[in-house]
């Protein structure tokens, strides 16, 4: 038994439902950011298999991957600013009570 | 022994990831991405991507979850309340979430059951990694590196706490108008 | 080498180096209070044993048997995760430290360290950057304020620090070309050590390490005057212990790294008979480490502590941007001797 | 390179005088608008001057003068330039001439009216547009001069916008003149697809090679009539004159400058321009003659019992614009144009005397009211006026030795002889040169002279329409019944004497034909050519006499009516009340065009197109879809609920539907 393309795919795209998932059901700011992120692993995941099955060990999906680390680093950082701006504001992480934007 | 390490942190990810979405509190949550983040890394191993592998340890893991649990504890988030809120999240998000694993998981990746011929070590070193990132892909890398600069900045400005209202003596010239509009500025 | 030997071999590998580890621990930690009584006049423990050798065989079982406590308002789980996380890291980074060059006996060729990677820097800085999780969340699981603000500072002190640290490798990596722990101490044979070109990147090396292990004159997590002890305030007895044996563990990672980077390893005068041949390297090896381990001790007997907003501020306006400088001039030198 | 004239600089001078007064003459002292007003016009004559003066040792015949292409469309491509020939050179030093005195006497005249600058604006533009019409060198640059002078002329009759009937004057003069554009845009059109082009220099000489045509079908035939549409526009002909007399609801200048000397001829003029074309129409210059020849008469009768003297006048240009068609219907192009020089002269000077007259009784035009205000005659308190008007109307009504006396009397004879003339027609301009004469003489009888005995036709109008603007009082100036007439400043009367003097002398220019044979190089190409026009009839003696029995005539009866014996123009009237009231009340035809035209447009706009078209059907659609809308959108509202999940369920949903297509319809 080998490991196929479709194996490392699969699981990737059960990594991104479920992190879409995540993003719709969980109910707290900082938990959303953290589904997102799971996506972006997922995703991740599949560019390195990608790479490694379909372009023999192509160095471009890694490289992909590597710029998406960066961007989610930078994501991250602003992200979770606003996430700490938001908090000293609304003195809430609830994603539902964030309805400034309501009506 | 391939697939014996693919089963168990293909299964350790999956794991990570659904405990990610059951647990309440965000360290938790948290926590599970980060067991998410080192199965991906071994998997990255089997997959001959060393230099992803431990990029993803090093910078995933080490520093940019880092940065959420310290988020985490600096606001303490506990389990927020429930809060039954978005209709649409609720009808729609299951079939939503359960179609997209259906259809990017069996019609999507289905199609993919093929093992090439040559699989094995890597076939690149660090050395071609650098040779492609500052030749091939050199003005992404450079327009990633502004972005990340832009990024770093915007975080600062925006998790800045608030400076308080100018005092008087450290003020060289304390005109009300201007100190009105400072702390204006400030506020916003 | 069928799985089957190869596992073996592994196990058999990683209980050596495990057991070679504690017992170092154990004794790095009785040098360490019997150098710092000397250096203030005092004698240091000499009860049990000749000399107190038998010292860290008593605490050990001292640790095991002391009450183990759980304080009711903590998070279990991750209370007693911290700790396992702390030391399991601290000794994971250990696996791809080579401690001399690889043996041959009998045609079989063993290296000495768990595994050699290709990349086997990146994987310790990877493994080291992992060890935050256990203070953080040993201080986060403790619900305690003390524990608390000791692993919020030990965990940005750890971020900043790192940064300079990963910082610093990139000269001596740049001019070895490789990220081979293996290679790098090969490309320092012949007495080039890094050292002599990359002593900015040594400094900064050697500050971000102490730094790193949370060590005098940056142990303001665990600063007993104003946090009681920091992070592990609420542990005790096997988990106190463990944290104990990761700060520890750690030393001995940045020490080893530096004589790898820096000081050529296991590099030095090779002489005299087979089994000499075989041991001198390790034997030299070992003296280095040794040095900086007693540098540590020393520098903790001697320096006071930084105050906190010193130690960021020096972090991020000093060894940032002096390691960066750093960088620079060494990529224009390897660009312009190539 | 031959010599420059510059020609782009006479419209431009005008330009300039335009743009600084509208621009900054609000801030300017009511003397710096006027100099400036005067100053470019002034420049922009001794330009034409110095264009006429270079004339004969100009090496080529036409002048031609290009500045670039102007319009560029595919195979449209229309050049931006300006020709000079002797046809244009004439109308230029009119315009510019006649203009300029026009401007100095306005500055007479206007000085007590609010809006200074304005006027002189107004009047430099009307001049700019005037000038780029007569020195185009192609139809559709005439076209946007035709078209600038109608807004100018706009703009100036209803130069006292607040008052009502002043504005409306100007609305119907502009719609009325539109109609006419109509069909002159259609004719352009026609030249476009037959020509492909058009400058003179390329149209006329593919018409020259065209065959004559005698029905009414030929292109030149349709060309020419909807040319001539235009034409009857723009210079007051039937049946389109009914904007003129409402246009004296202007200021008098402009009624001289605008409505008598200079814009109204412009039909005159591109029908002359246009000499080639009518030229191989048979039918069209047949419809010219015809229609100019009644036009004459027509308008000649309704002048004959107008009470205003400005209306009066105004009918007397429409009929005299009759005559110059008559001319050109004629083929005799030089003499309606030699007739449109003369014309300017003492149309020109007759109106400004009025303004005179009008000033001097403080803005009384009723000229049987002047008669009873200023005791004694007028003539006696503003004889500069008086002897002014009288020469002017010597020269109208073809007094011999007077200008008029040459060009109707050339014109008459053209009508009788040219090749596409005709006796009945002569007789009709015989007989409406006859009544000119009447009627002339009556404004001069009446207005100048002290009444004797009984005053004379004092009969109130049956019908309104002649009081529908009874006296269309001009300038907002209140009207003092003065016991003090009194003559007009010399700003207004050194004018009128420059005019008298060109009424006067103007006819001798044609001493000898020498005004025909310079003109001649302009319209000979057209008669060398294949032409539809018969034989010419040999001119007999007694042709000369009769303007002149016609003339004298006019004015003895005149005489006879309201001098020597005044109470027979009552008399008279009450005789034959119904043709009284029919003449005076000017046929009718504005009641007519009101009936026929206006009034079922107006019902079928109002209740076809407002009420059902627009209100029901265009309106409720477009409300229907905004109330659609509406109702939808507060449907949709309720989907932005502000909830960040509930937006991320609709792209999930969306990503979803895009992977199901993708899948089952993309892929496969």
């Amino acid at each position: 038994m080998v490991v196929s393309l479709a194996d490392y795919l699969v699981l990737s795209a059960l990594l991104f439902a479920l992190g879409v998932a995540g993003f719709l059901f969980k109910k707290d700011l900082i938990t959303v950011f953290i589904s997102i992120e799971l996506m972006l692993n997922g995703v991740n995941l599949t560019f390195v298999a990608f790479s490694h099955y379909l372009r023999q060990n192509a160095i471009d999906g890694n490289l992909f991957v590597f710029f998406v680390m960066v961007v989610a680093a930078a994501e991250a950082a602003v992200g979770l600013a606003i996430i700490i701006a938001v908090v000293r504001n609304r003195n809430t992480l609830n994603i539902d009570k964030m309805d400034l934007m309501k009506n | 022994m391939q697939l014996a390490l693919f089963i168990l942190f293909g299964g350790l990810a999956l794991a990570g990831a659904i405990n990610l979405l059951v647990q309440k509190a965000p360290i938790h949550s948290a926590l599970s991405l980060v067991l998410v983040m080192g199965s991906l890394a071994v998997l990255f191993l089997l997959l001959g991507a060393e230099f992803i592998a431990f990029i993803q340890i090093l910078v995933y893991a080490g520093a940019i979850m880092v940065l959420f649990v310290f988020v985490i504890m600096l606001l303490n988030a506990q389990p927020s309340e429930p809060s039954r809120a978005s209709r649409a999240a609720r009808w729609l998000g299951p079939p939503v979430a359960g179609l997209l694993a259906i259809l990017l998981a069996v019609r999507v990746a289905g199609r993919y059951h093929r093992v090439p011929a040559n699989l094995g070590q890597p076939m690149f070193q660090i050395g071609d990694i650098g040779q492609a990132l500052f030749h091939q892909y050199l003005l992404p890398f450079e327009v990633t590196s502004v972005l990340f600069l832009v990024g770093v900045a915007g975080a600062v400005m925006l998790a800045a706490r608030p400076e308080e209202a100018p005092q008087p003596a450290r003020q060289e010239c304390p005109e009300p108008a201007d100190s009105m509009t400072r702390e204006k500025g400030a506020g916003a | 080498m069928t799985i089957g030997t190869f596992v073996v071999v592994a196990i058999v590998k990683a209980l050596i180096a495990l057991f070679i580890l504690t017992t170092l621990i154990a004794y790095i930690q009785l040098a360490e209070r019997k150098i710092v009584a000397r250096m203030q006049s005092r004698v240091g423990p000499t009860r049990v044993g000749p000399f107190g050798l038998l010292q860290p065989l008593a605490d050990a079982v001292k640790f095991i048997l002391k009450e183990d406590i759980t304080p009711t308002a903590s998070e279990k789980g991750l209370y007693l995760l911290a700790p396992i996380l702390s030391v399991t890291l601290a000794l994971l980074a250990i696996a791809v430290i080579p401690v001399g060059p690889p043996l041959q006996i009998h045609g079989w060729t063993i290296p000495l360290q768990l595994t050699d990677l290709n990349i086997g820097l990146l994987y310790v800085l990877g493994v080291t950057s992992l060890g935050v999780y256990g203070i953080v969340l040993a201080g986060w699981s403790s619900n305690s304020k003390y524990s608390l603000l000791g692993s919020l500072r030990a965990g940005s002190q750890m971020v900043s620090y790192e940064l300079s640290l990963g910082l610093a490798l990139i000269g001596p990596i740049l001019l070895a070309g490789t990220l081979s722990l293996h290679g790098i101490v090969e490309a320092q044979a012949g007495g080039h050590w890094f050292l002599w070109t990359q002593w900015l990147a040594f400094f900064i090396y050697l500050t971000a390490g102490f730094a790193e292990t949370n060590r005098i004159p940056f142990d303001l997590p665990e600063a007993e005057g104003e946090l009681g002890a920091g992070y592990h305030t609420e542990y005790s007895a096997m988990k106190f212990a463990m944290f104990f044996l990761a700060e520890y563990a750690n030393m001995i990672t940045v020490s080893a790294v530096a004589t790898i980077v820096f000081l050529g390893g296991w590099s030095g005068p090779v002489f005299g008979p087979a089994p000499l041949r075989i041991l001198l390297p390790i034997f030299w090896f070992a003296l280095k480490v040794a040095a900086f381990l007693f540098l540590f001790i020393w520098v903790r007997g001697t320096l006071p502590r930084f105050r906190y907003d010193q130690l960021m501020a020096f972090g991020w306006k000093v060894l940032v941007p002096l390691a960066l400088a750093n960088v620079l001039v060494t990529s224009f030198a390897v660009a312009v001797l190539h | 390179m031959p010599i420059n004239l510059h020609l782009w600089l006479i419209p431009t001078l005008c330009f300039l005088g335009f743009a600084l007064n509208i621009l900054f003459g609000r801030l300017w002292s009511k003397a710096a608008a006027g100099t400036v007003g005067i100053l470019f016009p002034a420049a922009a004559f001794l330009w034409g001057l110095r264009a006429a003066l270079a004339w004969s040792s100009l090496p080529v015949h036409p002048y031609l003068e290009s500045h670039g292409a102007w319009i560029l469309a595919g195979p449209l491509r229309i050049p931006f330039g300006f020709q000079l020939d002797p046809l244009s050179l004439v109308m230029l030093l009119v315009v510019s001439g006649v203009g300029l005195v026009i401007h100095v006497y306005s500055l007479g005249y206007m000085s007590e009216e609010g809006g200074f600058y304005r006027y002189f604006a107004l009047l430099n533009m009307f001049l700019f547009f005037m000038l780029t019409l007569v020195l185009a060198n192609n139809y559709l640059l005439m076209f946007v001069g035709w078209e600038g002078v109608g807004f100018a002329s706009y703009m100036l009759i209803g130069f006292f916008f607040r008052r009502d009937s002043a504005s409306r004057a100007g609305m119907k003069a502009f719609v009325v003149n539109r109609i006419g554009d109509f069909g002159f845009l259609i004719g352009l059109f026609y030249i476009f697809q037959l020509f492909g082009g058009f400058e003179y220099t390329r149209v006329f000489p593919q018409v020259m090679r065209m065959p004559a045509e005698t029905g009414w079908h030929g292109p030149l035939t349709l060309i020419a009539l909807l040319l001539f549409a235009g034409a009857t526009g723009k210079s007051a002909q039937l049946p389109l004159y009914v904007w003129l007399p409402d246009a004296m609801e202007g200021p008098t200048p402009v009624s001289a400058l605008i409505h008598a000397a200079t814009m109204v001829t412009a039909g005159v003029y591109m029908v002359a321009r246009s000499a080639a074309i009518f030229d191989r129409s048979a039918v069209a210059l047949e419809v010219v003659l015809a229609v100019g020849a009644l036009t004459a008469i027509f308008a000649a009768s309704i002048g004959m019992l107008q009470r205003d003297i400005k209306r009066v006048l105004a009918y007397s240009t429409v009929s005299q614009l009759g005559y110059m068609f008559m001319a050109c219907g004629a083929a005799a192009y030089g003499a309606g144009i030699f007739h449109l020089m003369t014309h300017a002269f003492f149309k020109g000077l007759l109106f400004l005397a009025a303004g005179s007259v009008i000033h001097a009784m403080h803005g009384e035009q009723d000229m049987f009211r002047i008669r009873t205000l200023a005791t004694g005659g007028l003539k006696r308190y503003a004889p500069i006026t008086f002897w002014t008007f009288l020469i002017a109307t010597c020269a109208i009504t073809g007094i011999p030795g007077f200008s008029g006396y040459f060009s109707k009397d050339l014109i008459l004879e053209k009508v009788f002889t040219g090749a596409a003339g005709s006796r009945f027609w002569w007789a009709v301009g015989a007989v409406a040169a006859a009544m000119t004469a009447f009627y002339m003489f009556r404004a001069v009888f009446v207005t100048f002279f002290p009444a004797r005995g009984g005053e004379a036709e004092h009969a109130p109008a049956p019908g309104l329409a002649g009081h529908a603007h009874p006296s269309g009082q001009e300038p907002a100036t209140v009207v003092a019944h003065p016991a003090h007439p009194h003559e007009s400043p010399k700003v207004m009367t050194i004018p009128l004497i420059i005019l008298a003097v060109l009424a006067a002398v103007g006819g001798f220019l044609n001493l000898g034909d020498r005004f025909m044979r310079f003109l001649a190089p302009v319209f000979q190409p057209a008669a060398a050519g294949t032409v539809a026009l018969g034989p010419e009839t040999p001119a007999a003696g007694w042709l000369k006499i009769v303007p002149i029995v016609a003339a004298i005539g006019g004015l003895c009866f005149a005489w006879w009516f309201y001098q020597w014996k005044p109470e027979l123009a009552r008399r008279s009237a009450q005789a034959l009340p119904r043709l009284y009231a029919l003449v005076f009340n000017k046929y009718w035809v504005d009641e007519l065009y009101q009936r026929a035209i206006i009034a079922p447009l107006t019902w079928i706009s109002r209740r076809l197109l407002w009420r059902d078209v627009d209100q029901t059907l265009i309106d409720g659609s477009v409300n229907g879809v905004g109330r659609l809308a509406q109702a939808a959108g507060d449907r949709i509202r309720r989907q932005q609920s502000g909830y960040i999940r509930s937006y991320a369920s609709w792209v999930g949903a969306g990503a979803v539907v895009v992977l199901l297509y993708v899948l089952w319809l993309g892929a496969r």
